[in-house]
């Protein structure tokens, strides 16, 4: 079914996704929370899931993508893309102006498309990496060349990955010290009002956006919450409307989804797609051997650990693409069921039999630090099951710095950790099993040294496909390679429950959620 | 008759080692007299005392008999109107000085507090009265201003008789008053009280347990003994023909004062020291306050078989002294030449097989016993350091034990199960162990009761004698040293002011401060009549 | 030896707090055999209230008994309570000792040390110390020990002080004893209640804070105490409020008990309200 | 020695402990394993050798340790204890915003635990052996065996989650921004939980101390003697006995600052009180080095002036101690 990109964005110009509601009351303000408070307001430069929801209010992309990860207008109204897949050509719309009232023209893109985004931001250099060059045909209009076809490249202009940066304020400054850091400027519903340090951050409507209707809200506060008991007290007296991913422990899910006046939203991250995983160091034996790694997940009761360690948020995951994203292909997976027996059978096949006291191998499990918090509960959970099959995995309490030292280095046996595949498998996934991504010293790379020619080779082809079918062809043959292979130890899919006051609509608009900001929301 | 107590019965709380602390206890003190009560310690003066003012510590409660004052019994007074009395009509000072005063308080404010407490007057004039009082003590009004710690004993006692007499009691009552006082201040301090009692016509009770204090004070005395009184009788009678045998034997244990020892003739000398000296650094490490020499050029000789006594007052330095010999000490400057050898500066290593022939025996018979050692053990100590068989020296202790007194079979018992007296006698047995030609003394007998200490002088003269050890001996008590030294060396602020054979020193005393400290000795004058 | 036996068990809060230890430490040797399954065995549904089939004290955040988890936890706060305490007293005695002995500039010196120990926030300090060594049952017991071994020094210091210039001391000194067996043998047995009592309490202390840091998520991960099982419930509590009140019971009635028997220890031990 | 002297004294004293303070924690935390470069590397979840090297080189992270610490302590001499590596601002600022609440809460337990502590010691004193003495000895033990931590989560789980009477977390309400008196009142309702928890700990101490400095003292024999002058018995309790019992309290205090401010690290976590106890634990955990070296500093000098202060106390209460070492 080759659809014709020009064809479905051509359809949607014309009618507005986002029609303009009547909003009765324009009055009132979203309180929101943060867990501590992020070191910088540069989106790109500081690029965690808090300044992801902060910003999306401030910097926009040009591009939303609706619930099938269809592109959608919103800097640019429209674009085509050659036959040959090279070049995109981007039109903007002509009357979207700067929080500071300069005009937002195809200088601000072509800034920050070719300088500001590659240089700070790591996934935006991955996918311009492809981008030959980018030029402004004329004020309006912008033209992206690439060295070859990338069908991933729509998706990389999210507003997690691509938000357009004003030229005016950022060229020719340093960007790690720029004064707008902590004051950002963008086109979005939202502009910056006030950063009280220890406090709150406060934004408040823009009054000369674009979109017309919008904002629905005249501001955001962003109150700092530290701990999770605090925050979920705050969501129930009502002094707060919103709890982002994160913000609440899993424990006390039950107590938040029986109130009456909250909702809970389980598909507002879709878009980041992430899947909680375990890394195994495939250098040291007997890690390398497939055997153990399909032993390993045998051991695991994964269903128990969604039902009852995550208290029934998020699914089994048997891939490494979430089953919400686009390509995923249920029938070639290859799915390890809780089987204790066949783990150990696998064990003795592969010569770790039972030496004293029943172990068969003794290895560290380096924990993302999380305080007590579901991390440490799904760690102290696989522990005990590896245990019933003689594995003993020791549990290594780590702290920010030292894990991203020890993974980045490699200097660990077994970790827990997570990715986002934020769409497309050539942004999110391909980073952690491409040959070429085993860099040592850098965090969230290819840490295991999983290294398959045939994987390369599908995921290189895969990202230049014209077609979408042809890249369904290469993916589905590489999950069909990774499942059989075991080649990372996929734990569940993350589907964190955003809970918002019941009086507010319009909160979560697409699988990007908050990450596209809160323009639309309404208090009824 | 002011003071009227009918059979006083007075009962300790359980576990005590006898059940009652004064039993059926009945004596009178009329006005302007002075009684004495004396006996030796646990005879319960001291509580028939406190049971007077109706200051019986928690737990020890009067069981019996009356106490009359001006014809009203004290035991059945309501306590707010005993707690009138108290200071008023009736005072009471104490035997330590330094813990009597509140350490906090100005003196000023501690007296006039009493005669606020009594009369309805300002501070201002009650410390005008303070003053007046301070001055009939022979102190100078300033001390009003000042804390108890900056006054020395002697004027700390003068304070306690000043705010006891702030409101004229018509009684006074002194418990061991002058008991922890040096021999010059508490002569000065009985004079104050006599000459006080006598201007304002009062009655004191005074409680010793030094008879030479009765003879020189009291109009009438009471001997007690074991809570109960033994005799009593004006003073003449019951000194001079003291009728109960527990009271004659207690007046013949106390040193009379007089010379018994004739001098030894002069043989080389076993220990000669020539102008020793040992300074002190007060204040901690950094502090440089000045150094005061506690023994300053001191000379001595000490030859075997004879006791040489060391007379002084507490602050003469003459346990330092003691102790630079038996190098406890390291003296800054001097020669100790024993046997030949100069031990003062002598390195440790070298000193040691020197060290065994010197022994010392300690005064507090608390404190020289180490609490969780048997006897056995203690004795041992010494032959084991210097790696004898222990089996002999366990054999030599029983014979040294029977020696000094006591059965071989408190080798296995602890220190505690123990009198005073027998723990002296252990000391004793322990520092013999090692066989030496020296044995230094320092003040062994100060902490026991009179007639105990009779004992251990006998012992220790009888011991020196039998083993032919030169001794020297500590003490503060010039009638001690009389009876147990040959020759006598009086020592003031770290000098010798004169040394010579007891006889001649006691009879013809050359130097002032020797004559002082004499004349001094209570109870003398009577005995010498 | 036997005057300390009538005094101490003459005190009934003393008796109490040694019965009560005395089952504590019991239950924590006697785990294995009286549960079947380990402390970290998942036996049924999470968060499950005491009394529910087969639960005594119901189910953890991770579905665990609390039961074998309580009497497991006993095992590691004991085992850090006793073993830093030891560490403390032994390099507390030691230093005191010298310093009380010698006095002069070994004195000064250590007095100058356990006055930067008051000074400095301990438990700052502590949280570094575990932090740096990273969190594990060593790093725990190190820590613990290097923060309170200047109390006991203190203590020591201050009777070798006292004791050094009693007079049996100077005694052996006349005797030919050389400096070591005085140490040992006359005045170490002397100064042994003081620091029995200061010990009893220390090892309450210590309890408390080890599961201090454990709470703080600074605790040994691969181990289950108290501490960690409280720690771990700082967001349960407002579901289920057994898996924080029953550990911080058994915490409290532990130290409790040790407290009862350091006061029973002083005043056995106190010569002026022993005799 | 003039009371001048002996406060030059002291204050080279504390000059010398903070001296010592800021040499342990450095070298501490410089051989801590992992440094700031990781740090943020860490939190903005992508990182690149390139993007490490700066940082380190920015924050002179690569240069031998001698020469760190000597610039380090040029700075600190200064007043500037360096930025924090997380929140990108002066350490010295961060501490001072939050001193402010710890010092309320850890003022407002001191006071409460003393005055508590002392009425209740003295009361129990009155009556040596009686029931009020027992309790008040029992309770005292039971709030000294209590972890700290539980007694707060305790104290949330009653007052807060089941009566509903007083808010368990922060400092104000959120977001209510009152002013003048009302947010006074509100931050005094949101002070009552975590400073009673602190309190209580204190109290139970101060209550023991009290009691056997004031049975001590009973014993002694001027007490006798003010007896003997025939003073009320309130007033032998009060200036004799209370006056001289005092004294050992004061040193108490003294020793109780150091351990208060631990006290508050934990009693701070459990309300997220937003005082420098929860950012000295945020501070380790995410490995701030110059943060935690901060709170180090400030934490020492403000014990240290406390002594001092308690030291003078203690010169004026005892007047023996003649202003000596």
């Amino acid at each position: 079914m080759a659809l014709d990109r020009r064809a479905i964005l051509g359809a949607a110009a014309g009618a507005p996704f986002f029609a303009a509601h009547a909003w009765a009351a324009r009055d009132g303000i979203i309180n929101a929370m943060m867990t501590d408070e992020p070191a910088t307001l540069c989106y790109p430069l500081f690029n965690t899931r808090l300044v992801q929801e902060i910003c999306g209010n401030i910097n926009e992309s040009l591009l939303l993508f609706d619930w099938q990860f269809r592109p959608q207008p919103n800097l640019a109204q429209a674009f085509e893309m050659s036959p040959d897949g090279l070049t995109y050509t981007f039109h903007l719309r002509s009357d979207v102006i700067w929080h500071d009232g300069a005009k937002f023209t195809a200088r601000d893109v072509v800034f920050s498309c070719a300088t500001m985004l590659p240089q700070l931001n790591p996934r935006s250099r991955n996918a311009f990496s492809h981008v030959a060059s980018v030029t402004a045909k004329d004020a309006y209009t912008v033209v992206f060349r690439l060295k070859e076809p990338f069908n991933a490249f729509l998706l990389s202009l999210m507003a997690s990955s691509a938000p357009m940066m004003p030229a005016h304020i950022y060229e020719g400054t340093d960007f790690r010290t720029n004064p707008f850091n902590i004051k950002p400027i963008g086109t979005g519903p939202f502009k910056f009002a006030q950063w009280k340090r220890g406090q709150f951050i406060h934004l408040t409507r823009n009054e000369h956006y674009w979109r017309p209707g919008q904002p629905g809200m005249d501001g955001i506060y962003y109150r700092v919450c530290p701990t999770p008991e605090q925050r979920m007290v705050a969501m129930e007296t009502g002094a707060v409307d919103l709890a982002l991913a994160d913000d609440i422990d899993t424990v006390v899910n039950s107590r938040l989804v029986a109130n009456p006046n909250l909702v809970a939203r389980a598909d507002a991250y879709n878009g980041t797609g992430e899947i909680r995983v375990m890394e195994l160091n495939q250098r040291r034996w007997p890690f390398g051997d497939r055997r153990f790694r399909a032993a390993f997940l045998h051991a695991l009761d994964r269903e128990f650990m969604v039902k009852a360690i995550n208290f029934g948020e998020g699914k089994v995951a048997h891939g490494p693409i979430p089953s919400t994203a686009p390509y995923y292909d249920d029938k070639v997976l290859t799915k390890y069921h809780h089987d204790p027996a066949k783990a150990r059978a696998l064990l003795d096949e592969m010569g770790l039999k039972p030496k004293l006291g029943g172990v068969r191998h003794r290895f560290g499990l380096m924990m993302v630090p999380d305080g007590g918090g579901a991390w440490t509960r799904g760690a102290q959970y696989v522990k005990q099951a590896l245990s019933e099959v003689g594995l003993a995995a020791e549990l290594e309490t780590t702290d920010w710095p030292t894990f991203s030292r020890r993974s980045g280095n490699w200097d660990f046996d077994c970790d827990t950790n997570s990715y986002g595949e934020y769409g497309d498998p050539a942004i999110g996934t391909s980073r952690f099993f491409l040959t070429s991504n085993i860099r040592k010293g850098v965090p969230l790379t290819n840490l295991q040294g999983y290294s398959n020619l045939e994987v390369d080779r599908l995921l290189g082809q895969a990202a230049v496909a014209i077609d979408r079918a042809e890249a369904q062809t290469h993916y589905s043959r590489l999950q069909q390679i990774l499942t059989h292979d075991a080649a990372m130890l996929w734990m569940y899919e993350r589907k964190p429950l955003l809970f918002h006051n019941r009086r507010l609509k319009n909160v979560v608009m697409g699988p990007n959620g908050p990450a596209d900001g809160f323009g639309a929301v309404t208090r009824a | 008759m002011l003071v009227s107590m009918q059979g006083l019965t007075v009962a300790l709380p359980s576990g005590a080692d006898r059940s009652l602390a004064v039993d059926k206890v009945s004596f009178e003190i009329d006005a302007n007299e002075i009684v004495c009560i004396v006996g030796e310690s646990g005879s319960g003066k001291s509580v028939t005392a406190h049971a007077i003012m109706g200051l019986l510590p928690r737990g020890v409660t009067a069981t019996g008999g009356s106490i009359l004052f001006d014809g009203v019994d004290i035991l059945r007074q309501p306590p707010e109107a005993l707690r009138k009395m108290r200071g008023c009509d009736m005072a009471m000072i104490f035997q330590d000085p330094m813990a009597a005063l509140n350490p906090v308080v100005t003196i000023g404010r501690q007296i006039a507090e009493q005669i606020c407490a009594h009369r309805a007057i300002s501070q201002g004039r009650a410390l005008k009265q303070a003053a007046e009082l301070l001055g009939r003590m022979g102190l100078p009004a300033a001390l009003l201003k000042s804390f108890p710690h900056q006054l020395s004993g002697g004027q700390r006692q003068r304070v306690m008789i000043a705010m006891a007499l702030s409101l004229s009691p018509r009684l006074l009552i002194a418990d061991e008053p002058t008991t922890a006082l040096d021999v010059t201040t508490q002569a000065q301090i009985l004079k104050l009280l006599k000459e006080i009692q006598a201007e304002r016509q009062m009655s004191v009770l005074l409680i010793t347990h030094d008879f030479g204090v009765v003879a020189d004070m009291a109009d009438r005395v009471v001997v007690m003994r074991h809570g109960a009184v033994v005799e009593s009788g004006t003073t003449n009678a019951v000194l001079g023909a003291p009728s109960h045998a527990y009271t004659q034997a207690l007046i013949a244990a106390v040193p009379k004062g007089e010379a018994i020892l004739p001098p030894l003739p002069s043989t080389d000398p076993l220990i000669s020291v020539t102008n020793l000296s040992k300074r002190f650094r007060r204040g901690g490490f950094f502090s440089h306050a000045p150094t005061i020499a506690a023994v300053d050029g001191v000379s001595l000789t000490l030859s075997r078989g004879e006791t040489l006594g060391i007379v002084g007052e507490s602050g003469s330095g003459k346990s330092t002294l003691a102790r630079c010999v038996i190098r406890l000490l390291d003296p800054e400057e001097g020669e100790i030449l024993f046997d030949g050898a100069d031990i003062a500066h002598m390195r440790s290593g070298a000193l040691r097989p020197l060290r065994r022939r010197i022994q010392m025996v300690f005064q507090d018979p608390f404190s020289s016993l180490n609490p969780r050692q048997t006897i056995g053990d203690i004795l041992i100590a010494g032959p084991r350091a210097y790696g004898e068989d222990i089996k002999d020296a366990r054999a030599r202790a029983a014979e040294i034990l029977r020696m000094v007194g006591l059965t071989s079979e408190s080798l296995r018992r602890f220190p505690h199960e123990f009198s005073g007296g027998q723990r002296q006698r252990i000391g004793l047995a322990r520092a013999l162990m090692l066989k030496p030609d020296v044995l230094i003394a320092d003040e062994p007998v100060s902490a026991l009761d009179v007639t105990v200490q009779a004992q251990v002088l006998r012992l220790l003269d009888d011991v020196r004698a039998q083993m032919n050890l030169a001794m020297l001996f500590i003490t503060h008590d010039m009638r001690v040293a009389a009876q147990v030294c040959h020759r006598v060396m009086v020592m003031r602020h770290g000098r010798v002011v004169e040394t010579g054979p007891t006889r001649d020193v006691f009879a013809v005393p050359t130097d002032a401060y020797t004559r002082q400290l004499l004349a001094a000795i209570p109870g003398r004058l009577t005995a010498t009549q | 030896m036997k005057k300390f036996a009538a005094v101490f068990l003459g005190r009934p809060m003393a008796l109490v707090g040694l019965a009560v230890f005395a089952a504590i430490v019991a239950t924590a040797l006697a785990a294995p055999l009286l549960f079947a399954r380990g402390p970290f065995t998942i036996v049924g549904m999470p968060l499950l209230p005491p009394g529910a089939p087969g639960l005594l004290a119901g189910s953890d955040v991770l579905g665990r008994d609390m039961l074998v988890g309580l009497a497991y936890g006993a095992r590691i706060s004991l085992l850090v309570g006793i073993t830093s305490t030891l560490g403390a007293v032994g390099i507390g005695v030691l230093l005191g000792a010298v310093a009380g002995y010698y006095g002069g500039v070994t004195d000064d010196l250590l007095m100058r040390v356990t006055e930067f120990f008051q000074i400095i926030p301990s438990f700052v300090l502590l949280m570094v110390l575990v932090a740096f060594l990273q969190p594990s049952l060593n790093s725990t017991v190190i820590g613990i020990a290097l923060i309170s071994w200047p109390q006991v020094a203190r203590v020591v210091r201050g009777e070798f002080l006292s004791l050094r210039g009693r007079e049996f001391v100077q005694a052996a000194r006349t005797l030919g004893m050389r400096d070591a067996a005085i140490i040992f043998t006359q005045i170490l047995p002397n100064a042994l209640p003081p620091i029995m009592v200061v010990s009893s309490m220390m090892v309450g202390s210590a309890i408390l804070t080890e599961s201090a840091l454990s709470f703080l998520g600074l605790g040994d991960p691969n181990l289950l105490s108290w501490g960690s099982m409280i720690g771990g419930s700082r967001s349960a509590m407002w579901v289920a409020w057994w898996t924080t009140v029953l550990p911080g019971l058994s915490i409290m009635v532990t130290v409790l008990a040790l407290n009862f028997i350091g006061d029973g220890l002083n005043d056995a031990l106190n010569p002026r309200r022993g005799r | 020695m003039s009371r001048l002297h002996f406060i030059a004294m002291r204050l080279v004293k504390t000059a010398l402990v903070v001296f010592a303070v800021v040499l342990l924690s450095f070298l501490l935390i410089r051989l801590a394993p992992g440094d700031a470069a990781t740090v943020m590397a860490g939190q903005s979840g992508y990182a690149d050798e390139a993007f490490m090297k700066s940082l380190r080189a920015e924050y002179g992270l690569d240069k031998p340790l001698p020469a760190q610490l000597a610039t380090y302590l040029g700075t600190v001499a200064r007043g500037d204890l360096g930025t924090s590596y997380v929140r990108r601002q002066p350490v010295l600022d961060i501490i001072l915003e939050r001193l402010p609440n710890t010092l309320l809460l850890d003022a407002f337990a001191l006071v409460v635990a003393i005055a508590g502590g002392v009425w209740l010691g003295a009361a129990a004193a009155r009556r040596p052996g009686s029931a009020g003495d027992a309790s008040v000895t029992v309770l005292s033990m039971l709030f000294y065996a209590v972890p700290q931590f539980w007694l707060g989560m305790m104290a949330v789980l009653v007052f807060s989650v089941w009566l509903a009477w007083l808010p368990p977390f922060g400092i104000e309400t959120m977001g209510a921004d009152y002013t003048g008196l009302a947010r006074a009142g509100d931050i005094a309702k949101h002070m009552v939980l975590p400073g009673m928890t602190l309190a209580l700990y204190y109290l139970a101490s101060y209550a023991r101390l009290t009691r056997t400095a004031m049975i001590e003292v009973a014993d002694q024999d001027f007490v006798k003697t003010a007896r003997a002058k025939g003073i009320r018995e309130s007033q032998v309790a009060r200036r004799h006995i209370l006056r001289n019992a005092l004294i050992p309290l004061v040193t108490f205090a003294g020793l109780q600052a150091s351990i208060l401010v631990g006290g508050s690290v934990l009693v701070e976590n459990v309300f997220s009180w937003p005082g420098i106890g929860t950012l000295a634990y945020e501070a380790v955990t995410a490995r701030d080095n110059p943060l935690l070296l901060g709170i180090f500093i400030v934490t020492a000098v403000l014990v240290s002036l406390f002594n001092l202060v308690t030291d003078i106390a203690y010169s004026i209460a005892d007047p023996r101690v003649e202003m000596g070492r």
